[in-house]
């Protein structure tokens, strides 16, 4: 990145965020996140997965800052750990649903008559149970991070198509995407490099939204024992593994829940803030919670 | 010129202000004027000379937007209404003074029949049985020259043109027989042909009740045509103020003549209307001196120095100039 | 409007073919065996196969399928593998628990998400409103079954003011009484959708506001209130109205968490414990209702917009 | 016309606010259990939830007493004639029921033909059974082609076992379970209704008539006080304990472990462990696979493990465990320790060694667990940590139950699996001994130890020869113990007369409110 751009990228933040102390709170939240998703190696002071039936559901102390869980093993490590699962799940149903629904909504948009039957199958899609059809899924699928991650963004894939479509709909009536056309673009560049730059502030919003209720999404199906593998250490796997210890071993559900509390919170709270920055025009197509 | 009953509406020394952030910008500066029953005032101006703010102002409407009052007062027959509390100016507002707006299209509520939202003010104002107002409604349609009124009473807004809308706009404003009408742009969104019927509708209903009315409107040539009395604003100000006939014989005030040299004529070519120069400086551009110097040929240094003051030119006539036009013939 | 209605309903037949075909294929591609989980763990193959061919389950997949569709054609979703019952009163068993619960839920979404919204658009702006929204946002971010969990915790087994789960019918001893069951599972529904709410409502009522019409309703001399409850909010609940009705489709199957937390024997759960016992016919009459239910509040969603907007005409 | 029952829903609320009820005046007992029962028919369904229901309305022949040996239930008694060839058994003549006729010896036949064709364990004593006849009202004679020494215990083991149904219901039925309006039997308790989802419930069935002497175990005087109980599915285990907490169920059952000491302590809350052990097994695949015939490399695995960690992590307090390598417990007259030395070794570097001389190189060896049941994947997941110290290259499949039975009846999709194995009072109703169960152990050894330990009638040589097939157990290691559990289930204090512990099922009459 140019120092111009890094500049460039600081006012346009800059501007997102003024005067929103709790949204910035929140992005402070998410970089605290991400950096221990990155470096969790070097943060956590056991390895997630090591049992030790000896220290057992101990409580939060020096020696493990979150307490143990039935296992033995150490709670912080694992939140550490699972700061990681809640990016791979958020970016990943992110990018499934932006990659399969997006694409599906502007094209439906822009080529009328094949549009008019994609769009079809998306309200077919859209009449199903979200959940049921998750559970469905991942029964079919078998517990994976891959399969979770693919089916929570298929989930959320139907919406993003209806809400790309609408969007595509509108800027393709505008002058500039007519003049694109008359001077001679092809299909894939005027999609490509004139609507879907439009698109991209917009679609930061909705990948925000889709960011925060993945979390929520993958935690209820870790719940209902068709999430994660339950040895990934994830937020949503920790707390369903202890549910029966709330109040045998609190900590269990404190810490890992307030985790999930705190950064799908965040993410709604920046989500929001982008929203009220992004062209009018859009505003009312994106829901978000 | 006896004092012994006050004026129907008093405007003295009116300033209104946005408030951005932690400071306040002034919109409208300083302003004046008086209205009698029966009287019509016409105030004229380009978009954004605060001529509307001031009318919402009048009305009580500026509650929920930026716009506060920071000095003067509104006398509505001697009573200041700035002081009233609310419940009580509630009880003028819709009742002894009502206002149409602009947009007939959007000013009716999409989701009510016409009549039930001329009930509505009925009722609000006075005591009385559905069907009584219901009554008094049709009457008021009547009035306002809708065509079987017994049968668009229960129409809904989109269901109506515009003039139509319009009308029924008038027809709830007369619900409870004011004694000031405030029509800011009734006409703009009009076509020219339904233009003129509404302003003769307007001058007929005065003639029949004895209302007093101040007319907004950018265009001249319809403040032209219906006014007794013309203010004419610029930038928050009265520049020009005189009776009608005075002001189109005696134009003294450069803006004026350019508001006038906008107009229109049926046979003229269009290509070759003059307009006036440069734009309205926005409200956060700082200009020192007269306001109108920026976009003024008249400009000397002193424009650009000293704001003018206000100069009588004698019949109730006066302006804001350093370097006034000589009364012509 | 009744001509739409049909012209409405008949056009979903496709669409309910297509979805049909979906539920079936789906549930079919769920590996694990009816038979096997019926019998138990001491079953053998022979027995397990003697009872997959019983059960007509070892027919190719189309013919299953052609089968089934004929079925339900004529109002028959064949029979449950574990319970032996007809698919129809199995769900009709868990039908009871999840309307009244959505219904509830809907209650709850309304008393807390309307006010909320209204008072938090009318005070734009203020503590009030950032209050408002951010609870709003910190409510729709926690993880149903842990609100769930820690509502139990404290208004059951710590005040003992709540039953903690479960839910006998109405039809059970101790009558609508039994709606108090209810009571937890129902706010815990509703804490996520009622945000929903507050936002929507919030945001239609701001949009509204700044339109002419309300000026012409304040120029009239109104009081405030009758401003924003008969000008502001009767047309902003044309926007949210949608909301309402989809919040109340999703609610059937979202009410699986909390239905599993809460013990209550509703469609939701059903069709979990379905799944792990895989009651292939129960699975798929489930969602295939919830299907046709989703589609006909879509309907009654269209006639209500035409309803509370006289500007729209039902074609 | 018949009202659907949203209909009849709606119009039942209309007056159950006004109407009281007096039907439930001597109470309702609530309890919670883990799930629904696939069926209450125990002839075909070995559920333990099913029998905990359905041993109240369903009787047999015999039934358990405290110390788990056979007492007479419906029968009165018996003999045994021809060398054990002939048992005679009189049936007890004051026994109605639940449709107000009497049973007579033509039930019994039917049923135990029925049981014998198409039971779940009838078969281990009907393939030496030669015939089944009436030979009064009230007697019936069975004839073996040669002696079976557990007969009396498999009747009495009422969890798939020879229930007596009236022969109008059982006549006609085949493998499919019965369906619940056909559910007649001799029960202190009848069948209420079965709402799917919501709850089984019995009734107190008015003309019961005891069978006589004073209670002990499962056997002597019934006495139903509950006007019904009311079997409420509650799959989550938190909602199970706070529910009692909360006063919403009387009793909840398989409680965990690590919970037991907290409740214990707490005033309103009952615990009790159940007598009868259930024990967690790894079976592995003797048809398919890296461990087929491999007995050096299975001893191999055997050796990795220390069970006693896993126990500690799965179960919890160490009143809850045993680390006993015996296939039934302490104090059980099937109680032995052969082979046992070997039950936990927990010795990595000779495992290493062990699996090297058995051609062990490093390929995947495939462990299915299912998440179902917690105990199962919590002492997998330590198993797997031991035998990865050990160098065994485990790929450890999670799936949920319906997968994993599915999976583990074809050879070629594993290797090793996670199940575990409730208390039976015989050692011949212990899965590994069903030469068709996954795992599918047929070595000609365990064939003949098998023959000569069910011809055997003599209670001594049987227990030795047992003692000689749990060696063989240790030795080709078809399956791996991983120790005993003692489940245990919560209760109201409000509840009298439950016991210290439960025999095998809980079960109420006899206990108060």
């Amino acid at each position: 990145m140019t120092p111009n751009a890094t500049v460039q990228w600081f006012a346009t933040g800059r501007r997102i965020f003024r005067g929103r102390w709790l949204a910035t709170l929140g992005l402070a939240w998410l970089v605290l996140v991400v950096l221990a998703a990155v470096f969790a190696p070097l943060i956590v002071p056991y390895d997630p997965l090591e049992i030790d039936p000896v220290a057992r559901l101990t409580e939060p102390g020096a020696a493990h800052f979150f307490g143990t869980d039935h296992f033995g093993r150490d709670t912080f490590s694992r939140s550490i750990y699972g700061a990681r699962m809640a990016i791979v799940i958020g970016l990943g149903s992110v990018v499934v649903a932006l990659l399969v629904g997006g694409l599906t909504g502007m094209i439906s948009a822009y080529f009328t008559r094949l549009g008019a039957f994609l769009m079809r199958v998306v309200d077919v899609l859209m009449a199903f149970p979200a959940l049921l059809l998750a559970l469905v899924l991942m029964t079919i699928l078998e517990r994976s991070v891959m399969n979770t991650v693919l089916v929570i963004g298929i989930v959320y894939a139907t919406t993003t198509a209806r809400i790309l479509f609408g969007m595509t709909l509108k800027l393709k009536n505008e002058v500039f995407i007519d003049a694109a056309v008359c001077s001679g673009a092809g299909h894939a560049s005027v999609l490509f490099r004139h609507i879907l730059p439009n698109l991209i502030s917009p679609l930061l919003v909705q990948a925000s939204f889709i960011f925060a209720f993945a979390q929520l999404q993958a935690a209820a199906l870790d719940f209902l024992g068709l999430g994660l593998p339950p040895e990934v250490p994830s937020w949503g796997n920790m707390l369903s593994e202890s549910r029966i210890y709330v109040t045998r071993a609190p900590w269990l559900l404190l810490f890992p829940g307030a985790l999930i509390i705190l950064s799908v919170f965040s993410m709604n709270l920046v989500g929001d803030a982008l929203r009220d920055s992004i062209d009018p025009r859009f505003k009312n197509d994106i829901k978000g919670v | 010129m006896t004092q012994s009953k006050p004026p129907l509406l008093d405007v003295r020394g009116l300033s209104l202000s946005i408030a951005t952030g932690g400071s306040l910008m002034p919109v409208v500066r300083d302003l004046s004027f008086s209205l009698n029953a029966s009287e019509t005032l016409g105030i004229v101006g380009e978009s954004g000379c605060g001529k509307s703010l001031t009318s919402l102002a009048i009305m009580g409407l500026l509650e929920g937007t930026p716009v506060r009052v920071t000095g003067g007062e509104i006398l509505f027959e001697g009573r200041d209404l700035l002081t009233l509390p609310a419940r009580e100016r509630r009880r003028i507002m819709g009742n002894e003074m009502s206002m149409i707006f602009q947009e007939p299209m959007t000013s009716l509520n999409p989701v009510y029949r016409i009549g039930d939202q001329i009930v509505e003010t009925i009722r609000e104002h006075q005591p009385m049985s559905k069907t009584a107002a219901r009554a008094r409604a049709v009457e008021l349609l009547r009035m306002v020259r809708i065509p079987d009124p017994q049968g668009r009473i229960d129409s809904y807004p989109h269901q109506l043109s515009g003039g139509m809308r319009q009308r029924v706009m008038i027809a709830m404003a007369l619900a409870g027989s004011p004694r000031l009408l405030i029509a800011d742009e009734p006409t703009t969104a009009l076509d020219v042909t339904v233009q003129a019927q509404i302003l003769k509708l307007i001058a007929d209903l005065q003639s029949e009740t004895g209302m007093g009315i101040i007319l907004i409107s950018h265009d001249l040539g319809v403040i032209a045509e219906t006014c007794d009395r013309i203010a004419v604003m610029y930038r928050g100000r009265v520049v020009e103020s005189a009776q009608t006939r005075d002001l189109f014989a005696r134009m003294r005030h450069p803006y004026t003549r350019g508001l006038l040299d906008s107009i229109p004529e049926p046979d003229e070519d269009v290509e070759r209307l003059p307009t006036i120069p440069g734009r309205v400086p926005g409200l956060d551009e700082r200009v020192d001196g007269c306001a109108f110097h920026p976009r003024c040929a008249r400009a000397s240094d002193i424009c650009r120095e000293q704001d003018p003051a206000e100069t009588a030119f004698g019949g109730g006539h006066a302006g804001r100039c350093h370097h006034p036009l000589e009364p012509d013939a | 409007m009744l001509g739409y209605a049909t012209r409405r309903l008949l056009a979903l037949i496709p669409t309910l073919l297509a979805a049909s075909l979906l539920v079936f294929l789906f549930v079919h591609l769920i590996p694990g065996d009816p038979a096997a989980v019926l019998l138990g763990d001491t079953a053998t193959p022979e027995e397990v196969e003697a009872l997959t061919r019983e059960m007509g389950l070892d027919a190719p997949v189309y013919l299953q399928y052609l089968y089934w569709l004929g079925n339900v054609l004529q109002g028959d979703l064949g029979t449950s593998i574990f319970f032996g019952a007809p698919v129809l009163s199995v769900i009709a068993d868990g039908a009871e628990t999840s309307i009244l619960l959505a219904v509830m839920t809907m209650v709850w979404i309304v008393i807390l998400g309307v006010p909320i919204g209204v008072v938090s658009a009318t005070r734009h702006g203020t503590w009030v409103d950032q209050l408002a929204s951010g609870g709003a946002m910190l409510f729709a971010s926690v993880p149903t079954f842990w609100l769930g969990l820690y509502l139990i915790l404290i208004f059951s087994v710590s005040l003992g003011w709540l039953p903690s789960s479960g839910y006998p019918s109405i039809s059970d001893d101790g009558g609508l009484a039994n709606l108090r069951y209810l009571l937890l599972p129902s706010f815990t529904l509703a804490a996520p959708n009622a945000a929903l709410i507050i936002r929507l409502v919030r945001a239609s009522m701001l949009d509204v506001q700044r339109e002419d019409h309300v000026r012409t309703a304040r120029a009239k001399g109104l009081a405030p209130w009758k401003v924003a409850t008969k000008h502001v909010f009767r047309n902003a609940l044309i926007a949210v109205a949608a909301a309402f009705g989809f919040t109340f489709a999703a609610l059937i199957s979202e009410a699986v968490v909390t239905e599993t937390v809460f013990s209550l024997p509703g469609i939701g759960r059903l069709v979990v414990q379905s799944i792990l016992r895989r009651d292939y016919p129960v699975i798929q009459g489930v969602i295939l209702i919830i299907v046709v239910l989703y589609m006909v509040i879509n309907l009654l969603v269209d006639l209500a917009y035409a309803w509370l907007d006289p500007r729209v005409s039902l074609k | 016309m018949k009202l659907n029952r949203p209909l009849k829903t709606i119009l039942a609320a209309a007056f159950a606010a006004s109407m009281a009820s007096t039907a439930y005046a001597g109470g309702t007992l609530r309890y919670a259990t883990v799930g629904e029962p696939p069926s209450l028919d125990q002839h075909v369904v070995t559920s333990d939830l099913a029998t905990t229901i359905a041993h109240h309305m369903f009787e047999g022949l015999y039934t358990f007493d405290a110390s788990n040996a056979p007492q007479p239930l419906l029968a009165e008694s018996d003999r045994l004639e021809d060398d054990g060839k002939t048992i005679v058994i009189t049936l007890r003549k004051d026994v109605t029921f639940h449709d107000g006729t009497d049973m007579t010896s033509a039930d019994v036949v039917a049923s135990l033909k029925r049981w014998g064709a198409h039971g779940s364990r009838g078969s281990l004593l009907f393939s030496n059974v030669e015939s089944v006849e009436a030979t009064g009202d009230h007697e019936v004679t069975i004839r073996l082609s040669k002696p079976f020494g557990p007969w009396k215990n498999l009747m009495a083991f009422i969890n798939g076992g020879p229930a007596i149904y009236p022969a109008s219901v059982v006549a006609d039925a085949g493998k499919a379970p019965i369906s619940p309006e056909n559910y007649i039997g001799t029960g202190p308790y009848k069948f209420g209704e079965w709402q799917a989802n919501r709850h089984v419930e019995l009734v107190r069935f008015d003309d019961y008539d005891s069978p006589s002497g004073a209670a002990d175990g499962y056997a002597g005087e019934r006495k139903a006080n509950f006007d019904a109980l009311r079997f409420i599915p509650v799959p989550d285990v938190g909602t199970r304990v706070s529910g009692l907490q909360a006063g919403d169920y009387d009793y909840a059952e398989s409680i965990p472990g690590d919970l037991f000491a907290d409740l214990d302590a707490n005033p309103q809350v009952t615990t009790i462990v159940n007598g009868g052990p259930l024990f967690g097994l790894v079976f592995m695949n003797s048809k398919d696979g890296p461990l087929k015939e491999n007995f050096a490399l299975r001893r191999a695995i055997q050796t990795a493990i220390d069970k006693v960690p896993a126990l500690q992590v799965a179960i919890g307090p160490d009143k809850l465990w045993r680390a006993n390598g015996s296939f039934l417990p302490k104090g059980n007259v099937w109680y032995t320790e052969a082979g046992a030395e070997n039950f936990s070794r927990g010795d990595a570097d000779t495992a290493r060694s062990l699996a090297k001389e058995a051609g062990y190189d490093g390929e995947p060896i495939k462990f299915m667990v299912s998440t179902n049941y917690p105990f199962h994947y919590d002492t997998a997941i330590v198993y797997t940590k031991q035998l990865a110290q050990a160098g065994f290259n485990i790929d450890l499949q999670v799936y949920d139950w319906a997968t994993l039975i599915k999976k583990r009846a074809e050879p070629d999709q594993w290797d090793l699996f996670f199940t575990h194995h409730g208390f039976v009072p015989d050692p011949i109703l212990i899965s590994v001994m069903n030469d068709n169960y996954p795992g599918w152990w047929t070595t000609p050894e365990k064939a003949a130890l098998k023959a000569k330990f069910t011809e055997s009638a003599d209670p001594a040589e049987r227990q030795k020869l047992w003692g000689e097939i749990q060696s063989l157990i240790y030795q080709q290691v078809p399956t791996m113990k991983t120790g005993d559990v003692y489940t245990y289930n919560i209760a109201s204090t409000k509840l009298s007369g439950l016991g210290e512990a439960t025999l095998i099922w809980p079960h109420f009459w006899n206990v108060d409110k």
